[in-house]
């Protein structure tokens, strides 16, 4: 089909999809009118029976955790199949070239920086149940501490902080968690991934029963997958700058 | 006015839609692909505001005040990282379509046809 | 309704807009960074901190990185 | 039994996250011996499940979560035997698949295992759960370790771009289903099908309701690969290995058709009550429309595994039109018709998948004759062959003839003769393909054909002997499962009581609302006719008819051969331009077909 062809069918295609949900939304209740009951029951429920001070990781590590439990394995599927893609074929032989030789200011500041960046990592994850944050974007954070030491400091450096086959078990360990908890919830007579733990105190780090638990593990999780994917991406630039790039089909 | 917010949200979705059909570059495709997905995001979270509504925190916020929908964040929460995992993949696959076939542009990727 | 949201609404619209529009690739990751905070913003004014948090993490970390090592791969012939 | 549920997607994702974490230090076939292991108690659990189910489905709440005061705040799996069978299935083929995998990657991390049995979950997941954004998660799980194996052959062009186009087709049917979901849950407030559904039945549908439909539908069309969404499944299927296109075209497609089937049923019935004759209209006319266009693209092919793509697209089209007659027949015969051509075409892919290790090619012509000293293959082939084209006693004939009924009662009687008609074309390009492939029939060469270009398709690195043998055996356990699925004494009668059971309103909501539970299901006995049996073989004659005629089209007198070129000559061709390989006009192609469903439901169904 030529371009021209395509771009006609584009437009009318997707005009009418997007007159078509517009229409749509403007029979949705109106923007702040909405009351729903679903929402009023979750923030009950994360207070109230869990103590956990952010409902938001009540209903994702709680109410809806099975969402979360697959979003894991989505995040785990993908991050293996990254870093083997782009692992099978780079020439496992080929140098890496040395040390890329930043400026003296940029390697104080990322020395400096990445003690700061692992404790802010591991403050989001810890308090992702009482304030915003939580495993997923505490892990992130983690991920970017370990990018920071290659951008700071030398490339072996960053290659020994990042051991891959320590990640994928890391990242594995961290996902296996949650089949785990449910399996033993459900063997111990309650449902897949029932919150079996007591309440605890609201606020304090002690509290909303097993969220800590899941929180954690998709901390771990998390935190490894984006560096095994972060490393793998790296890599590709040392693997490509260190040889020729052999001739294409 | 009240529509507006729902009307970005898809106008922002179509906007990545049309971006990937008429892209000249893999990378350019994808980033209009997260943005399609970032549309979506804003119609969803959209839908779970709550006039006068605070975030759905305990704790600093005053007790009786309205606070907005918790449930529609948790599954923004869930796209996002779908999304950003989805990317990267798709990312790694263009770097290998690039060594593979020397052209990132899809409209020259034609191995099967007919 | 409030002011502060529709300013928002319609700056990621427009930064969507000019992230569609943007064909070279240096430009496209910077737009797309800018398109990630813009969302930060709306996603804050929308009362979501945690999914602002998770947006900012990846619009302004991760995809960035992805991208930028994509066109080094390209441009390194 | 209620602890049962969850098992069936718990179990392969924690063996692949245990294999994620220990299987580089494992022996290979310790690996094999695990994954295999999972996919089996997977197979096993669900079969248990169908069984156990067959009174009344299973509602399991996750995380403890049970429905409060008319909300079902936790997630729901609503297990009845229609989705437990699919999700049998699944189990089957990944085994079957796995079988025919034994050694067949070498890498550090067993990566093929870990996404297989990740795909499994999502599979099951997929067909088991009542909860809309669940099933979100569930498409995106069985979507993203599927395209990562569709690209597995990383050193050659064909599977890279199958990949690209998968993985991004689908992302942006994601994200139709996403816009869905957020217009369900402003409009209702709930996330569980059942209770959206009792919140939509009492109006009747505006603007809203039917937009969040057709993007459902929409979304899961991409998935099951109809016209005019299919353009990805084509490209992806024939480049995938064999193994996985097994999983693939053997049962992803068809789940997306039976979402569709448990949407409307639990969420969209009720209030399109008074409707239901225009949405059946649309959905039958997509369905009977991209069956016959993808049949005949099917016929055009000359590469084998691109050739049972089509067929899968076909087929997908088929089942729509099955479902979308919304009668409790009609959704029985879907899902045995769905099982029966599930394994037939695991058979046929795995079949192939021995063809391109014993004679190191997958093209039609180029294979010419080569075949003639593999006649297990052969008669598997054929078999297979036959049974997709309606062959009784087979499965696939077994839901035709179910379907059959339903339509009829309906009034639509040319609706199974369309249908049989795409199994006939679709079947007659297997049969062609067998015939000139192991018996050296017909023309070395066929401009009619196309073919795709010669890469290095070699399935197996080095040479195992143990190999062909496993295949062949696999493929022949599916066969044989497909005959026997018709041979179960009672099954239409078990399935259309399920069906009735699926369909019955009222008792889902009090059921999963209230904790009432069901009535035992109930039907009358099915009894298949003769007239069903004569269209049966009447189908599988047709289908081997055209397969000569394929095969000997030069020797038809030259006024045939000219009329026809003249006649059938430009469209075809049009048809096949229209399948460019360019990911920009896939995405286009979405756009119209989403724009023309919601169009259709907004026009008709208001």
């Amino acid at each position: 089909m030529t371009r021209a062809g395509r771009v006609v069918l584009l437009v009318l295609g997707l005009g009418g999809l997007l007159a078509l949900l517009a229409i749509a939304a403007a029979d949705l209740p109106a923007f702040g009118s909405v009351h729903s009951a679903y929402a009023a029951f979750a923030r009950h429920a994360a207070y109230a029976d869990r103590h956990a001070a952010n409902s938001v990781a009540a209903v994702v590590f709680d109410v809806r955790g099975l969402d979360t439990m697959i979003e894991e394995f989505i995040l785990f599927a993908a991050a293996t199949a990254t870093a083997l893609l782009l692992r099978s074929t780079r020439e496992e032989d080929a140098e890496r070239a040395e040390d890329h030789g930043e400026g003296d200011a940029l390697k104080l500041f990322g020395i400096g920086g990445v003690g700061a960046v692992v404790v802010l990592g591991l403050y989001v994850v810890a308090h992702g149940y009482v304030s915003p944050g939580g495993g997923f974007q505490g892990g992130v954070v983690l991920a970017t501490a370990a990018a920071l030491v290659f951008l700071a400091g030398t490339y072996r450096a960053f290659r020994r902080v990042t051991p891959q086959s320590l990640l994928e078990g890391a990242e594995s360990l961290g996902v296996l968690a949650w089949p785990a908890l449910g399996v033993g919830t459900l063997a111990s007579g309650s449902a897949f991934l029932a919150n079996v733990l007591p309440p605890g105190s609201i606020g304090s780090l002690a509290s909303a029963g097993t969220i800590p638990l899941l929180n954690a593990a998709t901390g771990l999780a998390v935190a490894s997958a984006f560096t095994l994917i972060g490393v793998e991406f790296l890599e590709e630039l040392f693997a490509e700058r260190a040889r020729g790039e052999e001739g294409r089909s | 006015m009240s529509v507006y917010p729902y009307v970005i949200g898809i106008v922002v979705f179509g906007l990545g839609l049309g971006g990937i059909a008429v892209s000249r570059h893999l990378v350019h495709a994808i980033v209009c692909l997260n943005v399609a997905q970032t549309g979506t995001y804003v119609l969803l979270l959209a839908v779970g505001w709550r006039r006068h509504g605070t975030a759905p925190i305990l704790g600093g916020v005053p007790k009786g005040s309205h606070q907005v929908d918790p449930v529609v964040q948790a599954l923004t929460l869930t796209d996002i990282v779908v999304g950003i995992t989805v990317s990267g993949l798709l990312l790694a696959l263009a770097i290998q379509v690039h060594r593979r076939r020397g052209t990132m542009d899809p409209d020259e990727l034609r191995a099967l046809r007919g | 309704m409030t002011a502060v949201q529709i300013m928002a609404l319609s700056l990621v619209a427009l930064s969507a807009l000019l992230v569609v529009l943007t064909r070279d690739l240096v430009k496209l990751t910077i737009a797309n960074s800018i398109y990630g905070l813009v969302l930060v913003v709306l996603f804050l004014v929308f009362g979501a901190p945690d999914v602002a948090l998770s947006e900012l993490v990846v619009g302004a970390v991760a995809m960035p990185l992805a991208i930028v090592v994509a066109i080094v791969k390209e441009r390194g012939e | 039994m209620h602890a049962l549920v969850p098992l069936p997607v718990a179990v392969p994702l924690a063996v692949a996250a245990v294999l994620g974490a220990v299987g580089r230090f494992l022996p290979r076939q310790v690996v094999d011996a695990a994954a295999i292991l999972a996919a089996a108690a997977v197979t096993g659990v669900s079969a248990t499940l169908v069984v156990g189910t067959a009174d009344r489905p299973l509602h399991v709440f996750f995380g403890g979560w049970r429905p409060h005061g008319g909300l079902v705040p936790g997630i729901a799996f609503d297990v009845d035997p229609l989705s437990a069978a699919l999700a049998t299935l699944a189990g089957a083929l990944t085994v079957a698949a796995l079988v025919f995998a034994w050694h067949y990657f070498e890498e550090a991390l067993p990566l093929f295992h870990i996404l297989v049995l990740l795909f499994l979950a999502g599979m099951v997941g997929f067909a088991l759960s009542d909860d809309l954004f669940n099933l979100f998660v569930f498409f995106q799980l069985m979507g993203i370790p599927a395209f990562a194996l569709t690209g597995y052959r990383v050193d050659e062009p064909g599977p890279l771009q199958g990949a690209l186009a998968f993985g991004i087709l689908n992302t942006i049917a994601g994200s139709l289903l996403v816009l869905a979901i957020s217009l369900v849950y402003g409009r209702t407030g709930a996330l569980n099908l059942v209770d959206a559904g009792a919140a939509l039945a009492g109006r009747p549908p505006d603007l809203l309701v039917t937009a969040a439909f057709g993007l459902v539908v929409s979304a899961f069309l991409v998935k099951a690969g109809v016209v005019p969404f299919h353009f990805w499944l084509a490209d992806a299927y024939s480049a995938a290995p064999a193994p996985v296109c097994v999983l693939l075209s053997g049962v992803m497609s068809d789940l997306g058709i039976h979402a569709i089937a448990r949407v409307h049923s639990s969420a969209f019935a009720g209030t399109f009550a008074h409707r239901e004759a225009e949405v059946r209209a649309i959905l039958v006319a997509l369905g009977v429309a991209g069956a016959l266009i993808t049949a005949v693209m099917s016929f055009l092919q000359a590469d084998l595994k691109r050739m049972l793509a089509f067929l899968t697209a076909s087929h997908a089209g088929i089942f729509l039109a099955a479902v979308a007659l919304f009668s409790p027949a009609a959704l029985a015969g879907e899902v045995v018709w769905v099982v029966g051509d599930g394994l037939a075409k695991g058979s046929l892919f795995l079949c192939v998948g021995f063809l391109l290790h014993e004679l190191q090619d997958g093209d039609e012509l180029r294979l010419h004759g080569r075949g003639r000293r593999l006649p297990v293959a052969a008669a598997i082939f054929v078999v297979g062959a036959a049974a997709v084209s309606l062959l009784p006693p087979f499965g696939p004939f077994l839901g035709f003839a179910l379907v059959g009924d339903a339509a009829g009662a309906l009034g639509l009687g040319w609706v199974p003769a369309l249908l049989a008609l795409a199994a006939a074309v679709s079947g007659a390009a297997v049969l062609r393909a067998a015939g000139r492939v192991f018996l050296g029939l017909g023309d070395r060469d066929d401009p009619l054909l196309s073919q795709q270009p010669q890469h290095a398709e070699r399935e197996e690195p080095e040479d195992d002997v143990r190999r062909p043998r496993v295949a062949l055996a696999a493929a022949g356990a599916l066969l044989a499962l497909a005959l026997g699925l018709a041979l179960v004494p009672g099954l239409p009668r078990h399935a259309v009581a399920a069906a009735a059971q699926a369909q019955d309103r009222h008792a889902l909501v009090e059921a999963v609302l209230h904790g009432v539970p069901e009535p035992p299901a109930s039907a009358p006995p099915q009894h298949v006719g003769v007239a069903a049996y004569a269209e049966g073989l009447a189908t599988t004659a047709a289908a081997l008819l055209l397969a000569l005629v394929g095969l000997y089209r030069r020797r038809l007198p030259r006024l045939v051969r000219v009329v026809a070129g003249r006649v059938a000559g430009p469209p075809l061709a049009a048809l096949r331009a229209a399948h460019s390989g360019v990911l920009g006009d896939y995405v286009a192609w979405l756009a119209f077909g989403s724009g023309l469903v919601l169009g259709l439901f907004a026009a008709l169904v208001r």
